[in-house]
């Protein structure tokens, strides 16, 4: 895919993608961990496996550009540059998380980077990414917005009104959908009568096309051709990408309903491994820079821990703060 | 200058659409249709299809683009057309507008206003005649506003938008022909304070919306028979203004309580409970509220009477209260 | 298309169409006097100029076959063999009423007929539809549910939600769009990005034809084949048919949004006329026969009303029954 | 023999499952995986796709499909995975569900059993900590049961599904996991009957649920400062249990009413008017109540916890209405 993409990948590219990679899965695994030591609770929804999306995604868009997330949205929020800090602090459900401590892992937030939120309700995002593409219509902005979601957020109706809102009313809007074949237990085919992605969308008259999710660069240079049309005011479009997640749903999933193989089989195409092979192919990369990005995306883990560990809780007499908005507009 | 409820309903939106240019209006049929109770009616000719916009039958979505076009710097003001509607869109107000605030540590907030028809007395069944305003006032992080007079369906709507928060302002259905003058010279209210419609000494009839009518109704004749029985419109259901319920009943000793909810866990429940919380030792008989009947509501008008408060049951809830409270 | 179908019109069928849509026609018609005598009272949504699609689908049904219906659902009723006595008194919201006097004109019940009532909530029928349908599969039966529905409605979440469950799991239910162009004031390509229904059905892997809603026995033989097919386990289909609504969305409707060139351009093609022109050029029908059929439908509207009028209101006391069932399952 | 709550749930659906070809279970992920509260694991191999249904995620379309499964003849029992996503369903619940057995003149009943996870307390955020079955209560045509004991959850939906009518049952997500043993030869409960589970003299606790151990724990500490409290345990919150409620209060002369739900238009409210309504002047002491803070339930476990009732601040309000009630 990249040969016939507009720009071919270069060392400082191919590491900036790798580096977010690392930061990442090095962030889901110690969560991972954190979780076992209970210092982290509530669900946790892990991104191992489908790193190359969020790598890829964020690369693509503007900083002006929203950003409207899911559950399982670690990997989008790190990508999109909210501090590491920030984010552990919040799965700590400290005051200086990035939700203050009120949210947790499912609903990260950053005003300042456009980070709309993770949202528990599977679809919940979408009506509301409709809204911040009108806001960014409205008022004639060249930004857009970029709303993540499941393969079984594609049953609710939600996912129907809002596809139809955004194609009919020519919206800014990138709906990216993350296809790891499964929501909770449930598989594609047994959720969907028609599994390919990108023929619902069509029934909107919208564009859409499938990705390798494996492949960060493939992932940036669909967003970045897709987002260059929507700029142009081609009206929304979706991008179904192909992935998988390694983990369990959550932390209470005896993964029942997939095989062990095949699991493994996915692994064996992890969007870290085949970026890594291909950088190092291409002579882009040594073994050498691997290890470097490694051990700084650990020791950024760490450091998060630190931050998160020593940082305050927020007081139990804030608890009503926030409920009614503090200004007046 | 004689004025009806739907069009002061109209001057207070074109108003906002003219202040600023972040609101605009969406809903479905608010445009060609004209509102489907000729509430928008000519404000499409007026600010055109960007700014009063028709929606598809999609209340989930577009009541969520509200609260993204919010978010997103807009001032919107969404019409669902009647609250009936609304329970398909129920999981974005409650798990969106009601939450992202609080939940991103006020990093966020919500300025929409969403406005809904409420209310049954019409015939038209049991899908079509909710009254849910109570029940919306039990989500944290929403308010929830009644304009039950000319002045606040002209004035509400401007303190809903100057407002961060998001705002449901529900309309009674009855209300939309109401005529009337406007007060002059008043140029703001606000979300938070209930007012007395009526002054009176020997009970309080605390009520909203179209009940207040009702209350108004049933005063008159009881000042007819010697009771004296003050008003309350409590214009606000969250928050509630527990200062002017307490003073009111502190002074005339009793309360009924009307609305238009099914009985069990309606609104009345709730401003009971916080009299007997809050004035128990100044009571001189039981709160007594006056509700719609347990039942769907029929359609038949006989039925649909029967099951709804009205001026007849108000009073006779009054006369039982001043005859039985001296028993206790 | 008739031609192309599996049967060709005989007399006796075509004057049970013209009859069915005859008995339709004068009973909204008489409906909406009634409305301005204030007989009749809440929301009323007439049914003229769509008679041909009642007529047709309830002329291919079986007497087991579930039917779930809408807002503007007299013919539908009518059709289906409700009795006009007590559909009329319904109206009025007499006890005699079909559904006691408590439901009214959008909420027409008949257990006896399955007929599963009118909803006054948009797509508010077609997941009971679902329900009715898997309820005929897991029974083994091959009855089908038919599931009326508006343009307007395919914009909600729960026609996308029930389309794929029906297709999903091969239910036995054939979802019947009647597109009238309208939803109340809103055009089809103002609420629609994709304005081809039966597109949206193939998004679900589903069947789904376009058919004359004017021609009651292309309507008839679209159901007929469906059915056929659906008997068999073929799964769910859509039909849509192309009507039009020859009077305002309701009562309170000034029809700003369509101009009377429109109105009466679908009026000259009217079901009734284009029928009656057939089966007389055809040989079928004389114009006295027109006139008898005529006034048999006037004829059973008076009775009806007549009946209405004489029968007794449910009393207050009986206000709080059927809130729950008086019987134990 | 011990067994947990979510065996005794899982035992009640296999027993009706093979009492009744009729009945089936049906939602997400109640198959494959196994339930997502481990309810229904094993049951998708013993008895079928057919009869143990996973559900894509439409909410909507399944609880409606339920509905009209009741209507074509079966015994669903539909499980939304947890109350937060039946707003969602809203509207199939409370416009079809509720009402079609009333607006049909009574020719069609809705025998369908809905299942919900409720409840706070796991740090799972606003928007997956509500406790929404005081509201639903609010709904005529329902029936709303909560199961707090094992023989309840072993037993209560037996006679849910022998119902005509449309029961909600709401699982508190801290119950599952909750040991004990059942009571040997209880054979059949009811979705009427309040229960008294700790008597006592000096106050009535009511409540239900997983509050049912707040209070129980909040009386044993009570107990050790000589106040005897009555623990009494609503189980059905439509219909009330009325005369159970008066009795109590009757006997002890004060009330503290604790639930989950939001203060304001909680379950509470509604048993406190009630309490107000038919047993004013048997009261003591004011009617007081205990419930969640009125913020969206944050995520930080100690936020969570200010936020929800305890032990502690119910033995409180129970020792502030003991001591402060002989003023008035
Ligand atoms: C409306 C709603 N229903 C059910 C759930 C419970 N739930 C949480 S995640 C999930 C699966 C979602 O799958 P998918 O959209 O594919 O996202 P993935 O977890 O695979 O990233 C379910 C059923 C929910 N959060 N919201
Ligand atoms: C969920 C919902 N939203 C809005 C309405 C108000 N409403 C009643 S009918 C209607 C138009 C429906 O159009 P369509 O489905 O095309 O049916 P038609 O009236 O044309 O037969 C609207 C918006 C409603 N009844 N239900
Ligand atoms: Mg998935
Ligand atoms: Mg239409």
């Amino acid at each position: 895919m990249s040969a016939a993409g507009g720009y071919a990948l270069s060392r400082e590219h191919g590491l900036e993608l790798l580096r977010q990679m690392l930061r990442i899965r090095a962030f889901e695994d110690r969560s991972y961990r954190l979780y076992g030591e209970t210092k982290i609770r509530g669900f946790l929804h892990l991104y191992n496996g489908e790193e190359a999306v969020a790598a890829g995604v964020m690369q693509a868009l503007r900083p002006a550009d929203a950003i409207v997330s899911t559950y399982r949205e670690h990997g989008h929020a790190l990508a999109r540059g909210i501090s590491m800090n920030a984010v552990m602090a919040e799965l700590f459900g400290k005051q200086t998380g990035c939700s203050r401590g009120r949210g947790g892992s499912m609903h990260l937030f950053d005003a300042a980077k456009r980070f709309y939120g993770g949202n528990a309700i599977v679809a919940g995002g979408l009506p509301i990414a409709v809204g911040l593409a009108l806001a960014q219509k409205l008022q004639h902005q060249s930004d857009l917005t970029a709303c993540f979601f499941g393969d079984g957020a594609v049953a609710e109706g939600e996912f129907h009104e809002s596809l139809n809102l955004a194609s009919l009313w020519k919206l800014p809007l990138l709906f990216i959908c993350e296809n790891n074949l499964y929501a909770m237990g449930t598989a594609l085919e047994r959720a969907q009568a028609e599994t390919d992605i990108t023929t619902k969308a069509r029934a909107y008259r919208m564009e859409a096309t499938a990705v390798d999710g494996m492949d960060a660069f493939a992932v940036e240079e669909a967003v970045a051709d897709a987002a260059r049309k929507i700029r142009n005011g081609a009206g929304p479009a979706l991008l179904e990408m192909r992935t998988y997640r390694f983990r369990a749903h959550s932390m209470f999933d005896p993964q029942l309903y997939r095989d062990k193989a095949e699991v493994e089989a996915w692994q064996k195409k992890g969007p870290i491994v085949s970026l890594t092979t291909r950088l190092k192919a291409l002579g882009l990369m040594t073994e050498e820079d691997y290890q470097r990005l490694e051990r700084e995306a650990e020791a950024e883990v760490e450091t998060a821990v630190g931050f998160a560990e020593s940082s305050p809780w927020e007081p139990v007499s804030e608890l009503a703060r926030f409920v009614y908005a503090e200004h007046i507009a | 200058m004689r004025i009806a409820y739907r069009d002061a309903v109209r001057e207070a939106i074109r108003d906002a659409l003219k202040a600023d240019p972040r609101v605009f209006l969406m809903g479905e049929d608010v445009g060609r249709y004209g509102g489907s109770y000729a509430v928008s009616k000519g404000l499409l000719e007026e600010f055109g299809p960007q700014r009063i916009r028709d929606t598809p039958l999609s209340e989930s979505a577009f009541v969520g683009a509200g609260i993204g076009a919010a978010l997103g710097g807009l001032r919107p003001i969404v019409e669902i057309m009647t609250v009936n509607f609304s329970l398909l869109a129920l999981d974005q107000i409650v798990n969106n507008a009601a939450t992202l605030s609080h939940m991103s540590g006020g990093q966020l907030s919500v300025p929409l206003v969403i406005r809904l028809a409420t209310g049954a007395g019409r015939q038209l069944g049991a899908q079509h005649s909710h009254s849910l305003e109570g029940w919306y006032a039990h989500i944290p992080g929403l308010r929830i506003a009644v304009p039950a007079t000319l002045d606040d369906a002209r004035r509400m709507l401007a303190a809903a938008l100057a407002s961060p928060d998001p705002v449901l302002l529900f309309e009674h259905l009855y209300l939309y022909n109401m005529e009337g003058e406007l007060t002059p010279g008043l140029e703001r209210v606000d979300l938070e304070h209930a007012a007395i419609r009526r002054a009176g000494r020997d009970v309080t009839l605390i009520t909203y919306g179209w009940s207040l009518y009702k209350c108004l109704a049933a005063a008159a004749t009881l000042a007819q028979e010697g009771i004296d029985a003050e008003v309350l419109d409590l214009r606000a259901l969250r928050p509630l203004d527990d200062a002017a319920i307490m003073a009111s009943v502190r002074r005339t000793r009793r309360a009924v309580i009307v609305d238009e909810g099914w009985r069990s866990g309606s609104l009345s429940a709730e401003v009971a409970t916080r009299i007997v919380e809050q004035a128990f030792y100044d009571l001189d008989a039981p709160v007594a509220r006056v509700c719609t009947a347990e039942v769907p509501v029929p359609y038949a008008k006989h039925l649909e009477a029967a099951a709804l408060p009205s001026p007849e049951t108000i009073a006779a809830a009054v006369r039982n209260l001043l005859t039985s409270g001296a028993g206790g």
